[in-house]
């Protein structure tokens, strides 16, 4: 009888609910971890693009005395939203790229806690992204730096709208980076596979985990900044106005609190990366894996403690500002300890040079060299001459850009052949290298005697009148960081090239390529959908390499031979595969969600009805989710009269 | 391939845009113009609805699937009787009302007529979605509930806001008290006692829901009705400027004297005034000097903070300018051994005083 | 051999650490060169410091390029899988803290030091967009010089030589940032708060500085400098400052430029003794125009070197370089005649005067210096210019105007 | 691999998570504790401001006490019932589950109505939103606790609405206990606030 048919579900046209495995809307509502991580690295590759482009033109304003490539306004939009995009939508997100893809494979997961909440941060972040960088189409950027100082930030001093994109578009990345972080905490704390327990995890899930929690309790605190500037700038308020009685120092405080602790957020992921490369690639398990961790650990939760030393010359006080600096000394204990586990870790090992350890390598290099630089600033007195020139800009490139990035880096060359089952070339790779770590030397180098000898960060030009002579000939040294970034540009183009020419000609890799340690190299290149046929057990850190090698008696003693492939182990693993395996299907609920926050932005700047009907949306999407079910219904897929198709529909990809 | 519904909606979209455009064009490109927008809107909406027809194939069954003739739409018993025609209706008759009487009737008339419009289509178009009424009712769940849980707890929460602060308001404030106990009291009682193992009939407890809800809305709307309450400003020191020179403390005024304040670092000097009644100041830069001089710039804010060490309350006056320019600021008047903050700007030089103190001034000096 | 390459790199790094500290030439802000006793002490502690950084990078990179080196894949076999050593760890966690600690215990007292204040000479440095304001408090004393009455000067800050002296630091509108590299660290001007920072420069001369706080548009034009005087001289520029008005002589272009200066420039800028036609003084009254409340008092103009945030010149790149190097003996004696300097005594015109700059300046301000005063974006401040406006004046009230203003010595 | 069935689906009942906690209570503990950040920002502030009354008049003339505790003391009510509603939940009562979170979101309207009331009184004795450093820290803080006192209540209400209409995906005694730890959290947040605003001034 036809009433008690299935109902031809096509009627439901538009409102079905997306199940696709292939084209653009199994990306586009996707809920898969790896598809997600993949999003939010070419996300972040291009805002590095567009964060490079700005950078670029800002060395090319500096090159020269009284240089007129930039005009004043422009060029603190420039260097305003360089770092801006740099922290918020490169760095960050590619830290999120790596640490989506890589946290459920690493401990042993099919996805993370919450699938449909990991899309929603990942399109939040991209709808914030676009929202800030629309600013420049709509009256101009934010002009203000990156800290924003109040009252230069108040309506009062910076009447276009650039403030306020500022303002809102952090807000709506920041809600992106508070969902991603409960996500993941919950997911490295509940999903571990049999066995993976706390100290048996990878070092760079382990600095995930403790980054999360920085990002869950930092983002708190900027939010409220955020929220009284923006009630400051939209409502009439008066939180950072002098004339009603206000400190501006509350402004410094409050951002500097999330300030610092987001140092930590950016470095501290690049950390785990080379603590992955490191050992592999040194055929040696990390030297004092439980000091690494620990350290790691103590880094966060000493990183609350210091915000203040970028206050030193803001008046503050004395006793605030010797114990800041104190404090601020600390914090390099636990970062030495890292660099000497690095180090000690390549001491007696089977080194192997790949571009991935080169790029380890050369991150130890110049974190360490930013870290020394930074223990420089430790001195409060010192730092009154240093804070606010070049020489802080150099301090914190080397950390940034040598340190986070050139780790992020050595992640790309290192997990390619995982993500797309292609590694990527080898030779394009140590040009990228090469490239990058002498560009980076010839950028920030020279920043380092330009700040010493007196010139101020932020500033659109310096004058001919204050350059010295010989060896601090800022004209010089100017012109050749100039070079250098460009050098930095050429390299990380011959890393694009690198990409396209690897998924145009290279082969498939091999299962293993590096002779690799973790559990995210026990299953197929690229991961299945559901990422492992078995639930893995685990029984040691490093389980994969224990299952690859075993301890051999020879005549010399006890040897470690290599008794199974890593082929061998996967095969072993499928042949106990699950006869059942549950996979959350894809929404459109998150991306809807996420559409409304950007459009409740536009709507406080412009117009408020237009912030009610983006509310509107949140909400609706919100209830949608709500009362979505986390699986598909039959009725929800093409045909479900045809029940075979459906056994068979991989509804992840 | 296009439906023949959606095809025509396609072609008005196109004919919106190339419309939109010329008109843009004819009016020198000014794209913000109501025109302009009004025409590129109209393109959106017909690209939409051709979508959409689009996607569900103009609600049609291909007369090749002949499985489905038979589930067909139009082969099912038509649906329930609907309550969102009187809705829709209602909204009509509000919009007229409104166009004679009260711009808010009409606005609400708009909001009526919107929701009843969006729920009978939904109702309408869900009801030929498939050949099973369980199917088709939860089609309609599923695009509306997302929608009307939220709004309906919205207005539910806003209802019961609106109309119990507008029956605080109207009450006097101890009245407005024992109200608020008496409700919440009620509410809390009423949960126990429906709660018990013995429950009451549903019809009962939706009398008594119906009854209590009309009350509260009832006594809302007839307190804002009726006006509230008389609510006074309370005087401050800045609205009064007579105050400034008004010897001792004001009760009303003064209520809130005592400032601590968190920073002191930021304060151009300690103003002391003490025991024996001189007034002093210990200005930063000179910290172990009482001075009777303090130069301060011109158009800067300037903190201080002023220590009262006599035995009576007292208050601290800036006075600046001559004439018809001059300004005075002052704090309130703070208790014996309390401290209170001053934060003003000086365009012209003059003098810092406490009212009623003769003699002890401290030379406010702005070059 | 991949090893090389990046060792050189390390070391040509290392080297490059070296020169920094190593020796300076002729950058006028060069932390390296401190010229009075607080920027000596944080010389002092910043300099072992930078060797100490210095020396544990080269240690850290010939560690890891021999460890490089050394342990490159030869074919040996996959080494022993060794965890760590707890033992050298705790050695490693510990010597770190030891250095630390070694540097912390002078840092601390450095700080409180430094915070000291000795009143002997306090000036009031007051921070806008895009200049620096200075007053010396009527009745103290400087350098054994009384200042008799309030003294207003902008730009350029003249103190004592030998002297400390104190800087009461605030801002009329958004944070600025007062620096003198070779005198002391910075410190900020915060609205609503007075911050003390300590000067002393051991010699007679100039000492050059930059506002280092991002302040909006014009940041990287408000500088500022020291002058420091032996106590003659600066006597001699306390009784300058304070000399009575001189009215320009009758029929001269001067004269001319002084009805023209009240019409135009007399709003905003305050000549002291300059009075009306019938003899009241004429006060500007700059919080009617600009936002901050305040421009610069030009009564003694030409006795500073520079103007407008003191970017631009007002005597000529020769003159200024030989200033800047003239030996501290006699650098009090050139700096007061101000643009007269190196002028032949029988000249009628001043030989160092930089004309061009400030004609171009009183032509279109924003031009040079990019300012807030377009008429139609001053919503935010209800028509309050930030900078000075374009006043479109002719050529012949420029020319009069320089005239009068070159008189203002 | 060939006998690796992958579909759409949740496995029966809960993950075993590493924990034992559920997923979801472990994520709403960690927001929790995000929020408790946002309040101490928002707290601080209010202390560093709370004397800054510039123009307008003060806490001390302003606060009526008698009426805010009872606000407090009906919000601490709603936490009572609120854990009523999430026992009713575990025992499957259904019935007695819809009651109490409908009497709970009753209580938290009844507050909003009260502090809707309080803001407009105070309002008309003459602090606006931007009178002083006061009256903006004032409302920014104590709105924002009306707002998530009010996201509270649109939960109940929806939470209630869905179990009539049995549309909760998964566990209701869980969802009803993840609404109930925000509500209690929303509950002590406002015990600080009312202590630090409104009684240490007075």
């Amino acid at each position: 009888m036809a009433l008690t048919s299935p109902a031809p579900s096509r009627s439901l046209g538009a409102f079905r609910r997306p199940v696709e495995a292939t084209g653009w809307k199994s990306w586009v509502f996707t809920v898969d971890h790896k598809r997600i991580g993949i999003m939010y690295g070419a996300v972040a590759l291009f805002f590095f693009l567009v964060g490079g482009t700005e950078a670029l033109l800002i060395r090319l304003q500096l090159a020269a005395p009284d240089n007129t490539v930039l005009g004043a306004g422009l060029y603190n939009e420039m260097f305003t939203m360089h770092a801006t995009t740099m922290v918020f939508l490169f760095v960050m997100p590619l830290a999120a790229a790596f640490a989506n893809y890589l946290l459920p494979l690493q401990i042993g997961a099919r996805d993370v806690a919450f699938p449909r909440l990991n899309a929603l941060s990942f399109w939040i972040f991209l709808f914030g992204g676009i929202f800030i960088n629309t600013s420049w189409f709509l009256g101009g950027a934010a002009d203000g730096g990156w800290f924003m100082y109040s009252p230069n930030s108040s309506g009062l001093f910076s009447p276009s709208h650039g403030v306020d994109f500022w303002v809102l578009g952090l807000q709506i990345v920041g809600i992106a980076s508070l969902l991603s972080s409960i996500n993941l905490i919950v997911t490295v704390l509940n999903m571990r596979a049999p066995g993976m327990k706390l100290m048996r995890m990878p070092v760079f899930t382990w600095m995930v985990l403790v980054v999360q929690f920085l990002l869950l309790f930092a983002l708190p605190v900027i939010t409220v900044a955020l929220f009284l500037l923006s009630f400051q700038r939209n409502f009439g308020a008066s939180f950072f106005d002098v004339d009603k009685g206000a400190d501006p120092l509350l402004w410094q405080h409050l951002f500097w609190i999330f300030g610092h602790p987001e140092v930590y957020i950016i470095i501290l992921p690049s950390f785990g990366i080379i603590s992955e490369v490191l050992p592999t690639f040194s055929r040696k398990p990390l030297f004092g894996y439980k000091f690494v961790v620990f350290s790691g650990a103590t880094i966060g939760f000493v990183g609350w403690g210091v915000w203040a030393h970028h206050m030193f010359a803001s008046g503050m006080g004395p006793v605030s500002v010797a114990a800041f600096s104190v404090a601020t000394m600390l914090i390099a204990i636990p970062t030495g300890v890292k660099i000497c586990n690095w180090t000690l870790t390549m001491w007696g090992g089977k080194l192997w040079f790949t571009s991935a350890m080169l790029f380890a390598i050369g991150m130890i290099v110049l974190f360490t060299i930013g870290g020394l630089s930074g223990v420089t600033h430790a001195v409060a007195t010192a730092d009154t001459q240093q804070t606010d020139t070049y020489h802080i800009v150099a301090h914190f490139h080397y950390v940034i850009v040598g340190g986070a990035v050139m780790g992020l880096f050595a992640g790309f060359y290192y997990w390619w052949p995982k993500i797309f089952g292609k590694a990527l070339n080898e030779r394009l790779g140590k040009w990228n290298f090469w490239l990058m770590f002498i560009g980076i030397n010839f950028t920030f180098g020279p920043m380092h005697v330009l700040g010493m000898q007196g010139q101020p960060r932020r500033m659109v030009v310096w004058p001919d009148k204050l350059t010295g002579e010989g060896y601090f000939d800022l004209a010089f040294w100017n012109e050749v960081a100039t070079w250098g970034a460009f050098t930095i540009a050429t390299g990380v183009s011959v890393f694009l090239w690198n990409v396209w020419y690897t998924h145009r000609k290279a082969e498939v890799a091999p299962l293993d390529p590096w002779d690799a340690r973790t559990l995210e190299w026990m299953t197929a290149s690229p991961p299945k959908a559901h990422n492992f046929d078995a639930i893995p057990n685990v029984h040691a850190l490093d389980e994969l390499f224990h299952r690859k090698y075993e301890e051999v008696d020879t005549d010399k003693g006890v040897r470690l031979k290599k008794t199974s492939t890593a082929e061998e182990v996967l095969a072993a693993e499928e042949a106990r595969g699950d006869a059942h395996i549950h996979l959350p299907s894809p929404s459109y609920w998150p991306i809807v969600l996420a559409f409304g926050l950007p459009i409740i932005a536009y709507g406080i700047i412009f117009n408020l009805i237009m912030a009610f009907v983006g509310a509107a949306i949140v909400l609706l999407g919100a209830f949608g989710w709500v009362l979505e079910p986390s699986v598909a219904e039959p009725g929800d897929y093409e045909s479900p009269s045809d029940d075979h198709h459906m056994k068979e529909l991989d509804p992840v990809g | 391939m296009f439906t023949t519904g959606s095809k025509l909606l396609f072609g008005a979209s196109a004919l919106s845009l190339v419309t939109a455009l010329v008109y843009a064009w004819s009016t020198e490109g000014a794209l913000s113009s109501a025109g302009t927008l009004g025409l590129l809107s109209l393109f959106v909406i017909f690209a939409f609805l051709g979508g959409v027809n689009y996607a569900n194939r103009d609600c049609n069954v291909s007369s090749m699937d002949e499985a489905a003739v038979d589930t067909a739409a139009a082969a099912q018993r038509p649906g329930a009787s609907s309550v969102w025609p009187a809705v829709v209706a209602l909204g009509i008759a509000g919009l007229v009302v409104g166009a004679v009487s009260k711009p808010a009737v009409f606005k609400v008339a708009v909001v009526v007529l919107l929701a009843g419009l969006v729920e009978w289509m939904v109702l309408g178009w869900s009801e030929r979605a498939g050949g099973d009424a369980a199917f088709n009712a939860d089609t309609r769940r599923r695009m509306l509930h997302p929608l009307e849980f939220p709004v309906l707890g919205a207005l539910a929460l806003g209802a019961i806001v609106y109309a119990f602060s507008r029956l605080m308001l109207r009450l006097d404030k101890d009245q407005g008290r024992i109200a608020f106990g008496v409700v919440a009291a009620l509410v809390l009682a009423g949960a126990f006692l429906f709660a018990g193992k013995r429950k009451p009939s549903k019809r009962a407890v939706l009398g008594i829901s119906t009854v209590a809800a009309i009350a509260l809305l009832g006594a809302g709307v007839a307190s804002a009705l009726q006006g509230q309450r008389s609510i006074d400003e309370h005087p401050t020191t800045r609205t009064d400027t007579e105050v400034c020179l008004q010897v001792g403390a004001d009760e009303e005024i003064d209520a809130d004297a005592t400032q601590s304040v968190s920073a002191t670092s930021n304060l151009v000097a300690n103003i002391y005034l003490k025991a024996d009644g001189s007034l002093v100041a210990h200005v930063s830069g000179y910290p172990d000097e009482a001075r009777a001089q303090l130069t301060v710039p011109r158009r800067a804010q300037v903190n201080l903070l002023f220590h009262n060490e006599s035995d009576e309350a007292q208050r601290l006056t800036a006075r600046t300018g001559e004439g018809e320019d001059e300004s005075l600021v002052c704090t309130a008047a703070v208790e014996e051994g309390d401290q209170a903050f001053l934060s003003f700007q000086a365009v012209r030089g003059g003098v810092l005083l406490v009212p009623g103190l003769v003699g002890g001034e401290i030379e406010l000096l702005v070059p | 051999m991949l090893v090389k390459p990046s060792r050189r790199a390390a070391a040509a790094l290392a080297g490059l650490g070296l020169l920094l500290v190593g020796c300076a030439k002729d950058a006028p802000q060069d932390t390296f060169r401190p010229a009075g006793e607080n920027a000596r002490d944080i010389d002092g502690l910043q300099r072992p410091l930078f060797y100490v950084a210095g020396v544990v990078g080269l240690i850290v990179f010939a560690f890891i390029g021999y460890a490089m080196w050394k342990f490159r894949d030869r074919g040996q076999e996959i080494p022993e899988q060794s965890h760590g050593n707890p033992k050298l760890e705790i050695v490693l966690t510990v010597l770190p803290a030891v250095i630390l600690a070694a540097f912390a215990v002078p840092a601390v007292s450095q700080v409180f030091a430094l915070d000291k204040s000795d009143n002997e000479c306090v000036i009031n440095v007051t921070g806008q967009q895009w200049w620096w304001e200075y007053d010396y408090e009527k009745g103290s004393t400087c350098g054994g010089v009384e200042i008799p009455e309030s003294i207003v000067t902008a730009g350029e800050l003249v103190i004592p030589a030998d002297t400390p002296v104190l800087l009461r630091i605030t801002s009329r509108d958004v944070i600025h940032s007062f620096w003198i590299p070779r005198l002391n660290g910075k410190r900020d001007a915060v609205p609503g708060r007075l911050h003390t920072l300590r000067m002393h420069a051991d010699e007679p001369g100039i000492y050059v500085g930059q506002c280092t706080e991002f302040c909006g548009l014009s940041h990287a034009r408000m500088r500022q400098a020291a002058v420091a005087l032996d106590t003659a001289d600066f006597q001699a520029w306390v009784d300058n400052q304070l000399a009575p008005y001189q009215a320009p002589a009758e029929g001269t272009l001067a004269a001319e430029g002084e009805s023209e200066y009240a019409a135009q420039c007399s709003r905003c800028h305050q000549v002291n003794g300059l009075t009306d036609d019938s003899g009241n003084p004429v006060l500007a009254e700059p919080d009617q125009s600009v936002l901050a409340g305040a421009a610069p008092n030009l009564t003694n103009l030409m006795t500073r070197t520079a103007f407008a945030g003191w970017t631009f010149d007002l005597i000529s790149d020769e003159c200024r370089d030989r200033l800047w190097n003239e030996p501290s003996e006699t650098f009090g004696d050139v700096y007061l005649q101000g643009v007269w300097m190196y002028t032949p005594a029988d000249a009628t015109t001043p030989a160092c005067f930089n004309e061009l700059n400030l004609r171009e300046w009183l032509r279109n301000p924003p031009a040079m210096k990019p300012m807030y005063t377009d008429p139609d974006k001053l919503e935010a401040t209800d028509g309050l210019t930030r900078g000075m406006p374009n006043l479109n004046l002719t050529d012949e009230q420029i020319e009069v105007l320089v005239a009068y203003l070159l008189e203002r010595k | 691999m060939a006998d690796t069935a992958v579909h759409a689906g949740h496995e029966s009942g809960h993950h075993v998570t590493t924990t034992g906690l559920s997923n979801n209570k472990l994520a709403m503990w960690l927001f929790l504790g995000s929020e408790c950040l946002l309040f101490g920002g928002l707290i601080s502030t209010y202390m560093l401001y709370r004397g800054r009354t510039g123009d307008g008049p003060g806490p001390n003339q302003l606060f009526d006490i008698p009426l805010t505790s009872i606000s407090s003391f009906v919000l601490l009510m709603s936490s009572l019932t609120m854990v009523l509603a999430v026992n009713s939940a575990k025992r499957k009562d259904d019935a007695n589950t819809k009651l109490w979170l409908v009497a709970t979101a009753l209580l938290g309207s009844l507050f909003v109505g009260a502090q809707v009331y309080e803001f407009t009184a105070f309002y008309q004795e003459g602090i606006g939103f931007t009178t002083s450093l006061f009256s903006s820290s004032f409302f920014t803080l104590t709105g924002f606790h009306g707002v998530h006192v009010s996201i509270g209540v649109l939960m109940l209400l929806a939470l209630a609405a869905m179990i009539t209409r049995n549309r909760v995906a998964g566990d209701k005694a869980e969802a009803v206990e993840l609404v109930g730890l925000y509500w209690h959290f929303v509950d002590v947040v406002w015990v600080v606030i009312f202590t630090l605003v409104y009684l240490i001034p007075a």
